[in-house]
């Protein structure tokens, strides 16, 4: 399975994304979860980012909140709407919204 | 090119999930997708004619109607929307409601499914 | 005959959230899709809850006497009543110290034959790469 | 006998903090307390004519409906009505709306105020 | 400060009540915040309850949950409606809902 | 002159809630409330940042942009024209590894005098402990 998951939040109240295992993995980074690309607490960046997985945050997101290129981790992507169609239709083929 | 079928069931206003499935569906049609977007349970919000437009709040009616210009195929979940008071009469043109076989309709035949269902 | 599976995965508790129970009325919608499908042509549901969702199994809901709701209780009987598969997940209730006895399981009354599978973690991933599409309530 | 002013922003059906607000709000009236209940955000919902009731879905109108005859007062924060195409025409008789200063106001004589925020 | 603060879900996304200290702190708890008061995970109660206040949950949220009395943790009182306007009134003079 | 004192409590980001919005914006309407009140009946509105509340004090916001929508930065600016009390907790700025440098600081292109402070979190709870109610956002 190819699955591209869109996380939409800082705070997950949820664990699933610890449990999931596939074969191929995105994390799109969307809404306040773009934190999770850009917020470091007491110097600690999101544990959300150790994950064996492909990241992206969305520019939009991330400047609606004063953010952008600079402020983002190394290992994420800075994407558009575009390539959010094109990375769901051509490397992935199904998704989860968390 | 593909079909996209987004479903969205977070509020209009409330959060922004409503803003970027529109956003979304905007792009897909753009690059030649074709684009059904189905909203429930808060998400029904959306179907409401007559939304006025403040700078505080966010306003999707105006793009909404262009891109069902362009194609969007948009459909209100019914039992959700009259739950809360939203009438056929008062529900943007060209906004169908349907039950929530619709949705899984839509699905039989895309390629993606995208749900919003969070929260 | 042309089928598309769908995978409804349930993460939240429910009330709170109203998404768990649209979760189930979503899929038990699967029964009458045929009406905008041509003959044939299949849209099925498996149901899944894993971590907090689980909590949404717990028997003996009162929700219909307190606020006149129809409880997620009553949704997961109906969604056996109607051949749904619904999977429960067995490291989620130990988690919480629950057992099958504290959850629906079936729907005897409504005549139901299908009963709640409580099953391993690995099962529901490999139902849902079995999926053609997956949605995460 | 005391003045309790509710304020609630969570939606209707979404979560349940709309089913507590009311059910507070009865319980201090039937002790004998004055109630003000203001409704934003998504809240606005609750201010809606004609909600069908479902089974499956919360309905506060009727239950809202005997509060107010029992001397609740309510009102709905205008703005955010009207941003999502809740007009006066829609509208429950007797459930005011007006501008948030309403809620301060009410919240000036107020013995204890409550506040519905989160989410 | 006598404050009564409103738990309305489990999973918490704020830490404010980590850092509330006031001179008498009431938690009532209530819609899925009745979890709280009932579930444990591998054994261990809600770190919540470890606060120094009185608890409170509301018997109504307990029963739509499929939760009882005797799903409460004993230092947890389950209380109704009528409870809570009594406690808002006469036992604590500020309110907050997290 | 009698006064009510409102404290307002800001304790998540913003975008993906509406409240932290509507924290603002009903805590600018203390400015016209005296409509509904006789003359002299004050109520005032002080606000605090606090959590991931200071992620709304973020400069440079580009919600109108790119959504068409007011930011938050743009609200607090708004507050300090209108002479609120604005605080933002220092201990939640330090620990996201902020500075004054990157928060919304004036509005000195309105002409407001007044400027957030960033305060150690000892301060918000004086306050809080000043008001007749508190509303957490």
């Amino acid at each position: 399975m190819k699955l591209a998951v869109f996380v939409s939040d800082y705070r997950l109240t949820v664990d699933t994304l610890d449990r999931l295992n596939p074969e191929k993995l995105g994390i799109i980074l969307v809404q306040n979860g773009v934190y999770h690309a850009t917020t470091k607490e007491n110097g600690k960046p999101s544990s959300l980012l150790n994950k064996s997985a492909s990241y992206y945050a969305l520019i939009d997101d991330l400047e609606t909140r004063g953010l952008g290129n600079a402020d983002v981790a190394d290992n994420v992507k800075v994407i558009s709407y575009s390539d959010i169609v094109d990375l769901i239709f051509n490397e992935y083929d199904k998704t989860a919204w968390l | 090119m593909g079909k996209l079928t987004i479903g969205c069931f977070a509020s209009l206003v409330g959060s922004m999930s409503l803003d970027f499935a529109v956003r979304l569906a905007g792009t897909a049609l753009d690059k030649g997708h074709k684009v059904d977007l189905w909203v429930s349970g808060n998400g029904t919000m959306l179907s409401i004619k007559g939304q006025r437009a403040f700078k505080d709040y966010s306003a999707l009616e105006k793009p909404l109607k262009e891109l069902m210009e362009k194609g969007l195929n948009v459909t209100a979940c019914e039992a959700c929307a009259e739950a809360r008071g939203y009438h056929k009469e008062n529900t943007l043109d060209g906004f169908k409601r349907h039950s929530m076989d619709w949705y899984l309709a839509s699905s039989f035949d895309a390629d993606r499914v995208l749900h919003i269902g969070g929260e | 005959m042309p089928t598309t599976k769908l995978g409804f995965i349930v993460q939240r508790a429910g009330y709170k959230s109203e998404n768990p129970k649209l979760a189930l009325t979503h899929a038990i919608a699967s029964q009458s899709v045929e009406v905008y499908l041509n003959d044939g042509d299949i849209v099925t549901a498996d149901i899944a809850f894993i971590g907090d969702g689980v909590l949404n199994c717990k028997k003996d809901q009162k929700a219909m006497d307190i606020y006149k709701l129809t409880s997620t209780e009553t949704h997961i009987k109906m969604s056996l009543l109607l051949d749904l598969n619904v999977m429960v997940c067995k490291e989620d209730l130990d988690r919480f110290g629950m057992t099958e006895n504290d959850i629906v399981l079936d729907a005897e009354e409504f005549g139901a034959e299908l009963t709640v599978k409580v099953v391993p973690f690995a099962e529901i991933t490999k139902m849902m790469e079995g999926m053609n599409h997956l949605l995460f309530f």
